[in-house]
């Protein structure tokens, strides 16, 4: 039997529908959030109070060292038991953003480490206190050298999001099930659903090109 | 602005009184005397077992150019972080006139360690400016944000200041479009711009090209005649004797000679003194 | 089609293993039903994007007419379908879910909306099985949403996981797996569609197994409304009707 | 219905026995040809020759835009339609090879790209050819900075073993839904194999840790 | 070896021609004179629009010291880099005593300009050792690797290379725990063990504490005294009149004067030369 061609450009349209009604929105609120995160989590990392940082380190090490599989599980299906029952879509934002923190989050932490010491300096002395030096001065530069590790980190995202599925989101790799389940045709269904994979991620690292040229006005070349 | 007004804008107390701050700056370079307006006293500093400085004394007086030499690690750079709170010394004590006053210890609070940048700013060798921002922004950062000066006010002295060190025309560019020079006036200017009553200048021009040199000590040069109080430490011993009131030998965490420069670079009475300046003026 | 269940407060607010009674599953006007949406012909989607239906599906919708309440679907995974109902997330499964003595030990059944054989499926040339205890030693592809799972390893077969029915088709044709094991319903549905002569039907099992709607402990006022509405549909014609359009038979008794 | 912590302490055993026998070695396995892979494809991304480099591009391009699990598929029940029939554990070590290689290409080629130009030119100066350049001087020294952003992409890859079995390899967390599959705790059994996996991450991160001091012997601290 | 043989192990041609290498052996240091060892004629280097080199005729003999002195900028660094082949010249004629001899034209292939590299070795400002190897390791990595010595001589060697320059106990160590100088010094080691015919040095204290230049300002005296042939592009003029040969200034792209180091440093003809001397002299 050859390959069915109708079958592979049919399942393009509503596999990609569902990307820009499920994968997309879900990926993006979900990096928004674990990047506010991870900054916080970074922060408390290379902060002096030990409490701080510890609790930084374990948060980090759970998230790492744990399928997100069991995450979704765990605030789907297993925070109910302890009272607390969340929709969806907020489980999976909440799961996703601290999967996301967690590893953006390392990412932070080297990038501002990456800052010299002598910026920090610089900053003290012209009387800035630890925090607005932090905000005015290391952050942003720690920006520029952190777009490309996030960068990975959000294009495997995109894709971790079709483990929403399980916890009745519905997002693009749902529907290439839907649709492979129907036409027994998995094959077929999934090399569409990875060519519109494909076309995210691809205008998404367009995006991380965009920025890093508008971060790097102020970098030699 | 008073006729004493020095062209570069002058030194300004960084202190609260203004009586102090009024005395100061009639107290202009003709006129060099009268209390320290920095004094330092058993300054003391160790990081673990090492023990850098051993027990420094130092003081500058109003419109004074202290010029701070010595060998590589004879701990000139930590002197100069202690008195600007970079570093926190063991012991000894760092008095400004007017305030603050500061008795260290290990006990001493990171507080009252910072309160020493109120007064002070630092110009470092490799001039960490800010890369991210453009030349004009480097120099309103710390009036706008830390001082809270309006912006505008803060943009227009920033203007008059990078106009006077001969960079008119470099307001929008950013660090990395400048030469080693031009960035090293900048950073200056930066410290300037604070309005400090001391400036700190850590080998300013040991980072440059040999040719750029000349710019930033002209422009040294200019703030000293102008009155600035300063503390300089720096391996251009020509320059040292042109622009010190006095030179201060550092070596081993201790002051070993200190005097007038033309006495002390040549007729030191020390033979350590001798033998670093011997060296520095016939390297091979 | 997803997310039915936690609009329903009372679904929310049940604590785990609680199960939902009678009086709260008519005040929200909602039973929500689990379900995995890719299991053709229980639980898809019409032309694989379109609406979720099936067999298991209308079945639970017309119980849901009887009751007078709407029938919310909830589709996951089959790992997360008990999961699901422990959570409280749905208040049953509808999913070919087979009645089996562990599964009673922790859930309540209704009475079988279904009652079909498992078969054993091979290559159409292969004649060394022809019996479940053929199966000794061999290779099978199975998916755990199923019971054949079990029935499998009880054989003495070596039990490949997979997805659903498609990947075991697959396994087979490209001689990865020497049998699966399936619901002859299914088999008989990708027969009527396919018409894969490669494959045959080599064995079947004696007795039938039994399908039912899953609930957790707590529910029993439910289970007994919809056993009952089960035998009024059974009775009114409608199981039959339903079961014919899906497998040309009358698999509900 | 309590936690049921026997079934927990229960399950431990026989998944970190697949975890043993399945997910180590599958990972170590793919990490390892993964790396030869990266620097190859690094080193044709940052190559003179267009046509190279281009492949190089559409290579990561590829593997970075789709999922693994299709990238499985293709690899386990594609291939065997152009004659190609592979076993599940060479199927799968190629596909996670071919995973890790296409993510880490892009670590190796930053690392490169780290080392100072001047590092080529001392090399070229004492006569060394662009071959002979790399591998004693820049590839060593690439190594160091890699480490850590490697050790995410390790660490993702012990985790992203789980998908094996869906072509038919025996690994942790197959055992885990075996188990769960039976006794229908499907929650309870992810958590004794989130534990599982944790350990095996934390003992992985240390042995970054050491590779990590190993290599600095030359860094300035 | 041969009674000739200087301290520092001396150069060697690293041409295959035997006969020119024993006669450039026997060119002692006071015999300076002969077809030069090397000749430039008509470089000529551009980056996109921007010509760096316009039209740089330079000839060094065996034995002699060529100090290329400039403004920042004029281009020393990249006439030094063409004669290494690190730089591809658009033009231009560089040919050693017993070859090669390049004729470049945008076409010239890569190896021809690679072949330059047989004959001279470079020692950067920044010194580039390789972080991750010893001293010893870094010394011996062309000659083992690139000339394929036997190891054990190319140890003899560089331990005799190390000691002399006082590096005897340091072999060691990684270049991160060696001070400036004594990286500059193993940098100057490791173009050594080549035996090269040429040594290139650019800039090779500017980027040292001023302390620490002494040390590699008398390595390098003392490999003159020994008779190496050196190009060497320095703004340490004092250093320069002494050790060197000849001077000569560049700017603009093109050698603006040449000549002995006293005429050329000290009474310079043209005025572009005399304002730069100037500036370097008189910083401020
Ligand atoms: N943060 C630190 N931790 C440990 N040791 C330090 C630290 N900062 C400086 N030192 C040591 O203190 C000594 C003095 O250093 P310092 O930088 O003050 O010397 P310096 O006189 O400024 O030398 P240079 O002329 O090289 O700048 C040196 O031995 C240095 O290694
Ligand atoms: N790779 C390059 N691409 C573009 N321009 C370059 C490049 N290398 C050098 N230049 C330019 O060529 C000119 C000459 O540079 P070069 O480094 O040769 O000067 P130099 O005389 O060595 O100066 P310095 O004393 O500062 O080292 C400069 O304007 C420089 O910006
Ligand atoms: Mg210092
Ligand atoms: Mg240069």
């Amino acid at each position: 039997m050859g390959f069915d061609w109708n079958l592979f450009l049919e399942s393009l349209g509503p596999i990609a529908l569902w990307g820009l009604r499920g994968t997309i929105p879900l990926a993006l609120a979900s990096f928004a959030l674990g990047m506010v995160l991870a900054v916080l989590v970074a922060l408390m990392r290379i902060s002096r109070n030990r409490v701080l940082s510890g609790i930084a380190r374990a948060y980090v090490s759970a998230i790492r060292g744990t399928p997100l599989l069991v995450q979704l599980f765990v605030i789907f299906y297993g925070l109910p038991s302890v009272g607390v029952t969340l929709d969806p879509w907020p489980s999976a934002i909440i799961a996703f953003s601290l999967n996301v923190g967690g590893y953006a989050a390392e990412v932070v932490r080297a990038a501002i480490l990456s800052v010299p010491k002598g910026q920090w300096e610089a900053g003290y002395t012209i009387g800035m206190s630890r925090t607005l030096t932090l905000r005015r001065l290391i952050l942003p530069q720690a920006a520029r050298v952190s777009v490309p590790p996030l960068s990975n980190t959000f294009i495997s995202l995109v894709k971790d999001t079709s483990l929403a599925s399980l916890i009745l989101v519905s997002e693009a790799f749902k529907e290439a099930q839907n649709i492979a389940a129907f036409s027994q045709q998995f094959m077929v269904v999934y090399l569409a659903a990875a060519l519109v994979y494909w076309v995210f991620c691809t205008v998404l690292s367009a995006g991380q090109n965009q920025l890093e040229k508008r971060l790097d006005r102020y970098v030699a070349h | 602005m008073s006729p004493t007004d020095p062209p570069l804008g002058g030194p300004a107390g960084g202190s609260d009184d203004a009586a102090a701050r009024a005395d100061r700056r009639a107290d202009v370079p003709s006129n060099r005397s009268g209390t320290p307006l920095l004094k330092v006293t058993g300054l003391q500093k160790s990081f673990g077992d090492h023990e850098v400085l051993t027990s420094i004394d130092l003081s500058v007086r109003q419109g004074e150019v202290l010029a701070l030499i010595g060998p590589s690690g004879s701990g000139k750079t930590t002197a100069l972080r202690c008195l600007n709170g970079l570093e926190q010394p063991d012991a000894g004590r760092v008095e400004f006139d007017g305030g603050p006053v500061v008795d260290f210890s290990p006990a001493t609070p990171r507080r009252e360690r910072d309160s020493l940048r109120r007064r002070s700013a630092m110009v470092f060798q490799q001039h960490n400016l800010f890369p991210h921002m453009t030349v004009l922004q480097n120099v309103i950062e710390g009036p706008v944000q830390v001082q809270r000066r309006p912006r505008k006010e803060a943009v227009a002295e920033a203007v008059r200041l990078l106009e006077r060190v001969g960079l008119g025309g470099k307001h929008e560019a950013y660090p990395h479009e400048l030469s080693g020079g031009q960035q090293q006036r900048v950073g200056i200017v930066r410290a300037l711009a604070l309005k400090p009553s001391l400036l700190l200048f850590d080998e300013p021009t040991s980072a440059l090209d040999p040719e750029l040199v000349g710019d930033v000590l002209s422009v040294i040069k200019e703030l000293a005649q102008e009155g600035w109080t300063m503390v300089l430490v720096t391996h251009e011993l020509a320059f040292a004797r042109e622009v010190a009131d006095e030179v201060v030998f550092m070596d081993g965490g201790v002051v070993v000679e200190r005097g007038h420069p033309d006495r002390v670079l040549r007729q030191p009475r020390e033979e350590r003194t001798r033998r670093f300046v011997h060296r520095l003026l016939n390297p091979f | 089609a997803c997310g039915g269940a936690t609009s329903d407060p009372a679904a929310s607010s049940a604590p785990a293993a609680g199960g939902v009674t009678l009086e709260e599953v008519q005040e929200a006007g909602v039973l929500t039903v689990g379900t995995e949406g890719t299991y053709r012909p229980f639980s898809y989607h019409a032309d694989g994007s379109g609406e979720l239906t099936g067999y298991d599906v209308e079945v639970a919708q017309a119980v849901g007419e009887k009751l007078g309440v709407e029938v919310e679907f909830a589709e996951t995974q089959w790992d997360a379908m008990f999961a699901g109902l422990n959570a409280g997330r749905f208040d049953t499964v509808a999913n070919q879910v087979t009645i089996t003595e562990e599964r009673e030990a922790e859930y309540l059944f209704t009475d079988p909306y279904t009652i079909s054989r498992g078969v054993v499926v091979t290559l159409a040339e292969d004649t060394s099985i022809d019996g479940f205890e053929d199966l000794e030693g061999k290779r099978t592809a199975q998916s755990r949403s199923s019971n054949w799972h079990q029935l499998a390893v009880d054989s003495g077969a070596e039990v490949e996981p997979v997805e659903g029915w498609a990947q075991s088709v697959t396994l087979l044709e490209q001689g990865r797996v020497d049998a699966t094991i399936n619901d002859e319903l299914t088999v008989l549905d990708y027969q009527k569609t396919e018409n894969n002569q490669n494959i045959k039907i080599a064995a079947e099992t004696e007795e039938t197994s039994e399908v039912a709607f899953a609930f957790p402990k707590g529910s029993e006022s439910v289970v007994e409304a919809v056993n009952t509405a089960l035998s009024e549909l059974s009775a009114d014609g409608t199981l039959a009707e339903i079961s014919t359009e899906y497998f040309g038979e009358d698999v509900s008794q």
